[in-house]
C-alpha cells in the first residue's frame, strides 16, 4: 500500500506539472485525467475505496468530459496550441512559482513535527454511507440545492 | 401626573417642529398659537406637576423616559430628575418663557420671519428644560450646547445687517471658551467617577475625594470656567452686552431670565463639588463680587437701554454667584427667581419703549414719556425698584439674604459684604438714572410716540409687575436639595447692618435724582474734570474689557495668522490631503481590471499573512 | 500493509495545492485557469480523505463528496461563462475582461 | 434527523420550498409578477416564522445546524433583506429582454444557502451554504447577460467573481482540511485540549490551517488584501445583484467567521490577533482612499463596504480580549445597521435605474433635492449613516464598535478606524454636496413611475429603521444582547 500511495503521488504530481505547463490544451485535458485517477488510486492506498471510485467516475469522468466537450465547442485543437506559446513567457512564471514555492515551504515548516502514521484501514462505502443517510442527511438535501443553484444558473448563462 | 415630566420639553420641541417642518408657510395667527401655546401647555403641565410634587413630600422624583442605547456600563438615558431646584428652574422657564412668548407675538408681529422666530424660540425654551430637568451629564450638555445655539441663533436673527452677526458670533466663540473648560470638566467627572448619573456621581465625589483634594479642585474649576462663560462673568463677560443685538424678547428670555443664569444653576446642581473644593468656592465668591462692582460702574455710563439693562444683568448674577461662594445656595436660587421676574419686567418694558419710539435706543433721546407709555412706565419703576431691592419688592428679599450670608462667610465676609452693598448703591443709582431720564425731564425732540401695543404685550407686563413686586414672598422648596449646606447659623445680626443695607439703594437713588432729576448737579461740569471723565470713558466701555481682549487675544491671533499665510498648520493639512490623494492614486493602479492580477494579489495576500503566522 | 506517514499525504496534497494555484495565475486561457481550480479544489478534496484516513473515520470521505459536488456545480456554472464570453469576445484570453478597473 | 428537528428548519423549509414553488410556476406558465409575487410572499413567511421562533428555540439539528436565537436573529434579518431585494428587483428588471423568472429562483436558492450559513456551526454546512450562495449569485450577477442594451458588464463581474471566488473556496477548503487533521471533527470547535490523548501538533500548523480558512472568508468579505474583486464585481453586476452580493452575502458569511473564531478560540493565537488587526487596519485604510476620488457610486460603495467590514474585524478581535459579550452584540448590531444602509443606499440608486441604464455617476445625482426631496432626504440619510453621524443607525454602530473596541484596549486600531472614518466623510458628504447642487440643465433620469411604488415604500422602511434605530435603539440592542449571549 505504501509503495502505491508513493507511486500514485508521483505521478499525480507529475501530471499536474503536465495540466499547468502543456500548451496544447487537450493534452492538458489528458494529463489532468491521469492525475485524477492517480489520486483516486492515492484514495485507494488510504483505505477509501469509495471516493477513489467517485473521483473516477465522477472527476475523471463526467466532468472532464464537460471539459472536453467545451473545447470541442470552442473549437480550440491544434490551432491554439501557439497562441498558448505566446501567453506563456518565462517572466510570467516566476512570481507565480515564487509564492507557490514559499507557500508549499511553510506548509513543509509546519509540518515537520507532525509525525503520525496512518494504519489504512478500509473506511468503505458501508460507513460513508451510513453518515450520509445519518447525521449528513441535511447535507445531501442542502448538496441537491446547491446543484440545483449550479443547474439554473448554467441554464440561463449558456442559453441560446 | 409627575410620570408626564416628559412632556414639558415635547411640547414645545414638536411646536419647534411643526414651525420648521411648515417653512413659514403657516398663517401668522397659527404660527402665533404654534409658538406660544407649546410652551403656554407647557407651563400648566410644569405647574399640575409641581403641584403633585409638593403635595408628595418626597425629596426628588425620577422618571425613566427611555435608554437612548446600552453599551456595557455605558446606558445613558433620557431620565427626567425633579427636585426643588429643577422645579423652581422649570416653573420660571415656562411660566416666565410663556408670558415672554406671548409678548412677543405681538413684539414680533411685524417681522417677517415670525414663524423662524418662534421656532427658535421653542427650541430654546426645550433645550433649557432639558438641562434642568436631565439627569445624567449627557442631558445636561445636550441642553447646554442647544441653549447656546439657539441663544447664537438669535442674537444673529436679524442677520441682514453684519454687525448682529458678528454679535452672534462673539456670543458664541466667548461662550465656547467656557463650554470648552465644562465638557473636559464633565469628561473628567464621567472618567474618574464612572457615572453619568449626576446624583450618583455628586455621591461618588463625596465619598472618593476628601476636601480639598486635587481633583475636586480641578473639576470644580472646569466646571467654574462653564458657568463663568454662559453666565457672563468675569472675565467672560464682553458677550452679553453685544448680545443685545437680537429682538428684545430674546433679551428678556434668554440673556435675562433663563439662559445666562445656567450657570448659577449649573453650581447650584453641582454644589458638592463646590464644597469639597473650598478655594475654588470661595474664587466663585470673588468673580461674583468683581463682576457686580464692575458691572454696577459700567452700567451707570451707558446710554443704551438696553445695554444698561445687560450690565445690570451681569451684575446681578454677580450677586447671585456671590451668594453660591458664600455658600448661600438657596439665596442664589431665589435671587436668580426673583432677578429672572424683574428683569424680564424690565426688558419687555424697554421692548414697548423701543418699539414705541421706532427702535430708538438711546435713553437720552427719549425723555417725558411717562404720560404716553403708562404701563411701561409703572413696568419701570416697579422693575426697577426691585432691581435697586427696595424693601418690600422681590429683589429686596433676596438680595437680603445673599448679603447677610456674605457678611457669614469666614474670614473676608466683611470685604464681601461691603462690596454687595457698594454694588447695591451702585444699583441704585443707575436702575433710577435710567427712570429719571427716560421717563421724567422734556421729550428730547423724538418722533411722536406709537400707541402702546395691544393685550398681548400689556398683560404680561401686569402679571410680571404683580410677580417683581410680590416674588419675594414665594417660598422656595430648596431645603432639600441643599441639605448638605445647611450648616449655616443664622448669625443674629445687628440693627446697623440692616439699616445700611436698606440705605444703600435709596442712597444710590437719591444720588441719581440730584444728578438727573432735580439737576442740582452737572454731569456734563463733572465731565469736564479730566480725571472724572477718563474714568467714564474707561467705565462706558466696560473696563476696557473688549480693547484689552482686542489687543491680547485677537490682534495677536490676526498676527500670527497673517504671518502664518502660506502656513505650516495648513501645510500640515495640505500634506495631509497630497497624501491620501497620492495614496489614492497609487492604490487605484491597483484596481487594473486584470483577473490575473487580482489572483496573484490574493496569493501574495495568503503568503503574506502565512508568514506572518508561521514566523510568531 | 504499512503504514502511510500522515504527512507525506498532507505535503502531496499541499503540492496539488501550490500547482494548481499556479496554473490559476499563470495562464491566460481561461479554459486552463478553470482546469488549474479543479487541481486546487480536489487537492483540498485530497487533504480531507487523508485527515479522515488518519482518523479512520468517513466525515472527511463525505467532506470530499460535497467538494466534489460543488467542483461539479462550479464547472458547469464556469463553462457557461465561457461559452458567452467566447461568443462575445472570440477568444478565450481573459484579459479581454478588463474593462472596469480604477 | 427526527420529527422534531424539522420545526426548527421551518424558515429554511419554506425558502425552500418558495424555490420549488417558482420553479413550477416557471413550469407552468411565465409570469414575471406571479414569480416575484411567489418570492415576496415566501419570504415574508418565513421571515415572520423565524421571527415568531425566535424566542422559544435553541436546538441543534443535525451536527450541521444549531437554530438558536443568534441564527434565528439573522435568518430574520437575511429573509427580510432578501424579500426587499425581490421588491428593488421587480421594476429594474420590468423591461429586461430576456426571461426574468429564473432571477428570483436564484434569489430565493441564494437565500437558502445564506440561512444556512447562519445556522452553520460545521464546516459541511458551511462550505455547503457559502456555495449555493455564491453558486445562484454567479447566475445572477451575470443575469442580464444576454440583453444587448446592458450597460454595465454582467459577464466580466461574474467571470472574475466565479474564478476568484473559486480560489477562495479552495485556500477555505484547504484550511479545513488542515484544521480536520489536527482535531478530527469538521464541526466548529476548540483548536485547543481538544485531542489531549492525541499527538499534539505545533502552534504554527494550526495557524497556517486558520490563517488559510480566514483568508478564504476574507475574499469574501472583501478585507484587503483580498479585496480587489470588490469594485469591478459591484459596478460590473446588475444592481440588485450587487445589494444582494453586499450585504446578505456578507453578513451571512461574517455570521460564520464570527462563530467559528469564537468557537475554535483562534484568537488565542497572537499571529491570527496580528492577522486580524493587519486585515483590519489595511482594509479600512484602503477601502476609505481608494473610495477618495470615484466617480461611481457603485465602485464607492464597494469600496466603503471594505472599510466596513474592516470596522467589523475591529470588534472581532475585541471579542476575545473583552470579558463581556459586548464585542458581538457591536458585531451583530452593526451588521444589522450595515445591512440597512447598504441596502438603502443600493435601493436608491437601483430605484433610478433599470436594466437598460444604470445611473451609476455621482454627477447624476446633481440637484437631486430640488427634483425628488423624498429620494435625496432618503439617499443623504443613508450616506450620513454610512459616515456615521448622529441621529442614525450608523452612529450607534459605530460608537458600539468603538466602544468594544475601548474595551479591549485596542488603541491603534482605534486610531485607525478614526482616520479611516475622517476620510469616509468626505466621499460621503461629497454625493450629498452633488445632490443639493443645483438642477442641471437636462436631467439625467426620468422621474420615478407606479411600478416603482415598491421599491419607494421599501426605502421608506429603511429610512424610518435607520431612524428609529439612531434615536431609539435601546428595544433593539436588549434584544441584540439576548441573542449575543448564545454564540
Amino acid at each position: 500500500m505504501m509503495i502505491l500511495f508513493y507511486i500514485a503521488g508521483t505521478v499525480a504530481v507529475v501530471s499536474t506539472v503536465g495540466v499547468i505547463v502543456q500548451s496544447n490544451i487537450v493534452h492538458a485535458l489528458i494529463y489532468l485525467i491521469l492525475s485524477l485517477l492517480a489520486v483516486a488510486v492515492v484514495f485507494f492506498s488510504l483505505g477509501a475505496p469509495f471516493v477513489a471510485v467517485l473521483e473516477a467516475i465522477i472527476y475523471a469522468g463526467a466532468i472532464m468530459v464537460l471539459f472536453l466537450f467545451v473545447i470541442m465547442m470552442l473549437n480550440m485543437g491544434q490551432h491554439t496550441i501557439d497562441q498558448e506559446k505566446t501567453w506563456m513567457a518565462a517572466k510570467d512564471w516566476a512570481l507565480p512559482a515564487g509564492l507557490a514555492a514559499i507557500l508549499l515551504a511553510q506548509l513543509l515548516y509546519v509540518l515537520r513535527d507532525f509525525q503520525v502514521d496512518i494504519v489504512p484501514n478500509e473506511v468503505g462505502v458501508l460507513e460513508v454511507s451510513a453518515l450520509l443517510f445519518g447525521p449528513y442527511v441535511l447535507a445531501v438535501e442542502l448538496a441537491s440545492i446547491l446543484l440545483l443553484a449550479g443547474l439554473v444558473s448554467a441554464y440561463h448563462l449558456a442559453k441560446k | 401626573m409627575q410620570d408626564l415630566i416628559w412632556l414639558l420639553p415635547t411640547f414645545p420641541l414638536l411646536g419647534f417642529l411643526c414651525l420648521v417642518l411648515t417653512g413659514g408657510s403657516l398663517p401668522r395667527k397659527i404660527v402665533a398659537v404654534i409658538g406660544a401655546g407649546s410652551v403656554g401647555l407647557s407651563f400648566l403641565s410644569a405647574v399640575l406637576i409641581a403641584a403633585q410634587f409638593l403635595a408628595s413630600g418626597e425629596d426628588y422624583f425620577v422618571k425613566e423616559v427611555w435608554v437612548w442605547m446600552a453599551v456595557g456600563e455605558f446606558t445613558p438615558g433620557f431620565n427626567f430628575y425633579l427636585d426643588g431646584l429643577s422645579l423652581v428652574m422649570m416653573l420660571i422657564i415656562t411660566g416666565v418663557g410663556f408670558l415672554i412668548h406671548l409678548y412677543s407675538t405681538g413684539f414680533m408681529a411685524d417681522d417677517p420671519a415670525y414663524s423662524r422666530f418662534f421656532a427658535y424660540m421653542n427650541l430654546f425654551v426645550a433645550a433649557m428644560l432639558m438641562l434642568v430637568l436631565g439627569d445624567n451629564l449627557l442631558l445636561l450638555y445636550l441642553g447646554w450646547e442647544g441653549v447656546g445655539l439657539c441663544s447664537y441663533l438669535l442674537i444673529g436673527f436679524w442677520y441682514e445687517n453684519p454687525d448682529n452677526g458678528y454679535a452672534a458670533r462673539k456670543a458664541f466663540v466667548v461662550t465656547r471658551v467656557g463650554d470648552t473648560a465644562m465638557a473636559i470638566g464633565l469628561f473628567l467627572l464621567f472618567t474618574q467617577l464612572g457615572t453619568l448619573n449626576i446624583q450618583d456621581m455628586l455621591g461618588a465625589a463625596q465619598q472618593q475625594w476628601a476636601i480639598g483634594s486635587p481633583l475636586a479642585i480641578a473639576a470644580a474649576l472646569l466646571l467654574l470656567g462653564g458657568a463663568v462663560g454662559k453666565s457672563a462673568q468675569l472675565p467672560l463677560q464682553t458677550w452679553l452686552p453685544d448680545a443685545m443685538a437680537g429682538p428684545t424678547p430674546i433679551s428678556a428670555l434668554i440673556h435675562a431670565a433663563t439662559m445666562v443664569t445656567a450657570g448659577v444653576y449649573l453650581v447650584a446642581r453641582t454644589h458638592v463639588l463646590f464644597e469639597l473644593a473650598p478655594t475654588v468656592q470661595m474664587l466663585v465668591a470673588f468673580v461674583g463680587l468683581a463682576t457686580l462692582l464692575m458691572a454696577g460702574f459700567t452700567a451707570m455710563t451707558q446710554r443704551d437701554i438696553k445695554r444698561i439693562l445687560a450690565y445690570s444683568t451681569i451684575s446681578q448674577i454677580g450677586y447671585m454667584f456671590l451668594a453660591l461662594g458664600a455658600g448661600a445656595w438657596s439665596a442664589a436660587v431665589f435671587h436668580l427667581m426673583t432677578h429672572a421676574f424683574f428683569k424680564a419686567l424690565l426688558f419687555l418694558a424697554a421692548g414697548t419703549v423701543i418699539l414705541s419710539l421706532h427702535h430708538e435706543h438711546d435713553i437720552f433721546k427719549m425723555g417725558g414719556i411717562r404720560k404716553q407709555l403708562p404701563i411701561a412706565f409703572w413696568s419701570f419703576i416697579i422693575g426697577s425698584a426691585a432691581l435697586a431691592a427696595l424693601p418690600f419688592t422681590s429683589g429686596f428679599y433676596s438680595k437680603d439674604e445673599i448679603l447677610l450670608a456674605a457678611l457669614a462667610v469666614e474670614g473676608p465676609g466683611l470685604l464681601l459684604w461691603i462690596g454687595g452693598v457698594i454694588g447695591a448703591f451702585f444699583t441704585g443709582i443707575y436702575s433710577f438714572r435710567l427712570v429719571f431720564v427716560v421717563f421724567f425731564g422734556d421729550s428730547q425732540g423724538h418722533q411722536e410716540v406709537k400707541e402702546e401695543a395691544g393685550w398681548t404685550m400689556a398683560a404680561p407686563l401686569m402679571l410680571l409687575m404683580v410677580l417683581a413686586l410680590l416674588g419675594g414672598w414665594i417660598q422656595v422648596p430648596l431645603d432639600a436639595v441643599f441639605s448638605s449646606g445647611a450648616g449655616h447659623e443664622e448669625a443674629p445680626v445687628s440693627l446697623l447692618v440692616h439699616a445700611v443695607m436698606i440705605a444703600a439703594p435709596f442712597l444710590g437713588i437719591g444720588v441719581s435724582y440730584l444728578f438727573f432729576m432735580s439737576k442740582v448737579f452737572d454731569v456734563d461740569k463733572l465731565m469736564a474734570n479730566p480725571l472724572a471723565s477718563s474714568l467714564h470713558r474707561f467705565w462706558f466701555s466696560g473696563w476696557g474689557m473688549d480693547a484689552l481682549y482686542q489687543r491680547i487675544f485677537v490682534n495677536p491671533f490676526l498676527y500670527l495668522a497673517r504671518i502664518n499665510r502660506n502656513d505650516l498648520i495648513d501645510s500640515f493639512y495640505a500634506l495631509l490631503v497630497s497624501i491620501t490623494r497620492t495614496a489614492h492614486l497609487m492604490l487605484a493602479r491597483t484596481q487594473t481590471g486584470y483577473l490575473g492580477w487580482y489572483a496573484l494579489s490574493m496569493a501574495a495576500g495568503l503568503v503574506l499573512i502565512i508568514s506572518l503566522g508561521v514566523m510568531l | 500493509m504499512q503504514s502511510i506517514p500522515i504527512e507525506h499525504g498532507l505535503i502531496l496534497a499541499g503540492v496539488l495545492f501550490a500547482l494548481g494555484l499556479v496554473g490559476v495565475l499563470t495562464r491566460r486561457n481561461i479554459v486552463f485557469v478553470l482546469m488549474s481550480l479543479e487541481v486546487m479544489l480536489n487537492a483540498s478534496g485530497l487533504a480531507f480523505v487523508v485527515a479522515s484516513a488518519r482518523w479512520g473515520h468517513a466525515d472527511g470521505q463525505v467532506m470530499f463528496l460535497m467538494i466534489l459536488t460543488l467542483a461539479a456545480a462550479e464547472v458547469a456554472v464556469g463553462l457557461g461563462l465561457i461559452i458567452q464570453m467566447y461568443r462575445k469576445f472570440k477568444t478565450v484570453d481573459i484579459d479581454v475582461l478588463s474593462e472596469m478597473k480604477g | 434527523m427526527t420529527l422534531a428537528d424539522l420545526l426548527p428548519l421551518m424558515p429554511l423549509l419554506i425558502v425552500s420550498a418558495t424555490a420549488v414553488l417558482v420553479m413550477l410556476q416557471i413550469g407552468v406558465r411565465r409570469s414575471h409578477t406571479v414569480t416575484a409575487t411567489i418570492a415576496v410572499t415566501g419570504l415574508l413567511l418565513a421571515t415572520l416564522a423565524a421571527a415568531l421562533m425566535m424566542s422559544a428555540t435553541n436546538q441543534q439539528v443535525t451536527p450541521l445546524l444549531i437554530i438558536d436565537q443568534y441564527s434565528l436573529f439573522f435568518t430574520v434579518v437575511c429573509c427580510a433583506a432578501a424579500m426587499f431585494i425581490v421588491i428593488l428587483s421587480y421594476p429594474y428588471l420590468a423591461r429586461l429582454d430576456d426571461d426574468k423568472d429564473e432571477y428570483y429562483l436564484l434569489l430565493v436558492i441564494a437565500t437558502v444557502g445564506a440561512i444556512v450559513m447562519v445556522s452553520s456551526n460545521h464546516f459541511v454546512s458551511t462550505i455547503l451554504g457559502l456555495e449555493t450562495l455564491s453558486m445562484s449569485l454567479y447566475g445572477m450577477l451575470a443575469y442580464p447577460l444576454h440583453s444587448k442594451e446592458s450597460a454595465q458588464h454582467p459577464l466580466e463581474a461574474a467571470v472574475k467573481y466565479l474564478v476568484l471566488s473559486a480560489v477562495s473556496s479552495s485556500f477555505m477548503l484547504f484550511g479545513m482540511a488542515l484544521i480536520y487533521a489536527q482535531t478530527g471533527t469538521l464541526a466548529f470547535s476548540s483548536l485547543i485540549d481538544l485531542n489531549s490523548n492525541a499527538v499534539s501538533l505545533s502552534d504554527s500548523y494550526a495557524i497556517v490551517g486558520l490563517l488559510l480558512l480566514i483568508s478564504g472568508m476574507a475574499f469574501k468579505l472583501s478585507l484587503a488584501p483580498f479585496h480587489m474583486w470588490t469594485p469591478d464585481v459591484y459596478e460590473g453586476a446588475p444592481l440588485p445583484a450587487t445589494a444582494y452580493l453586499a450585504t446578505i452575502g456578507k453578513t451571512a458569511m461574517f455570521v460564520v467567521l464570527l462563530r467559528f473564531v469564537v468557537m475554535s478560540e483562534a484568537l488565542r493565537y497572537d499571529a491570527v490577533v496580528i492577522v486580524f488587526s493587519l486585515i483590519a487596519a489595511l482594509s479600512i485604510l484602503a477601502g476609505n482612499v481608494l473610495a477618495l476620488l470615484q466617480n461611481k457610486l457603485k465602485r464607492i460603495l464597494a469600496y466603503s463596504s471594505i472599510a466596513h467590514m474592516g470596522y467589523l474585524i475591529i470588534a472581532v478581535i475585541a471579542s476575545y480580549f473583552a470579558a463581556s459579550t459586548i464585542s458581538i452584540e457591536a458585531v451583530t448590531f452593526y451588521l444589522l445597521a450595515y445591512m440597512i444602509m447598504s441596502l438603502g443606499a443600493f435601493g436608491v440608486v437601483s430605484v433610478v435605474s433599470s436594466s437598460e441604464k444604470e445611473f451609476d455617476l455621482v454627477s447624476d445625482y446633481q440637484g437631486l433635492f430640488w427634483r425628488d426631496p423624498w429620494l435625496a432626504l432618503i439617499f443623504t440619510g443613508m450616506l450620513l449613516s454610512l459616515a456615521g453621524i448622529p441621529l442614525t443607525v450608523g452612529f450607534i454602530g459605530k460608537f458600539y464598535l468603538f466602544f468594544a473596541g475601548v474595551e479591549s484596549a485596542l488603541w491603534p486600531l482605534l486610531l485607525v478606524l478614526v482616520v479611516g472614518s475622517g476620510i469616509g466623510l468626505f466621499y460621503y458628504v461629497r454625493i450629498v454636496y452633488h445632490m443639493l447642487l443645483p438642477v442641471p440643465t437636462s436631467p439625467q433620469f426620468p422621474s420615478a413611475t407606479g411600478e416603482r411604488l415598491g421599491s419607494y415604500g421599501v426605502l421608506t422602511i429603511l429610512f424610518l429603521l435607520l431612524l428609529l434605530l439612531g434615536v431609539y435603539p435601546a428595544p433593539v440592542m436588549a434584544l441584540i444582547e439576548t441573542v449575543s449571549a448564545f454564540i
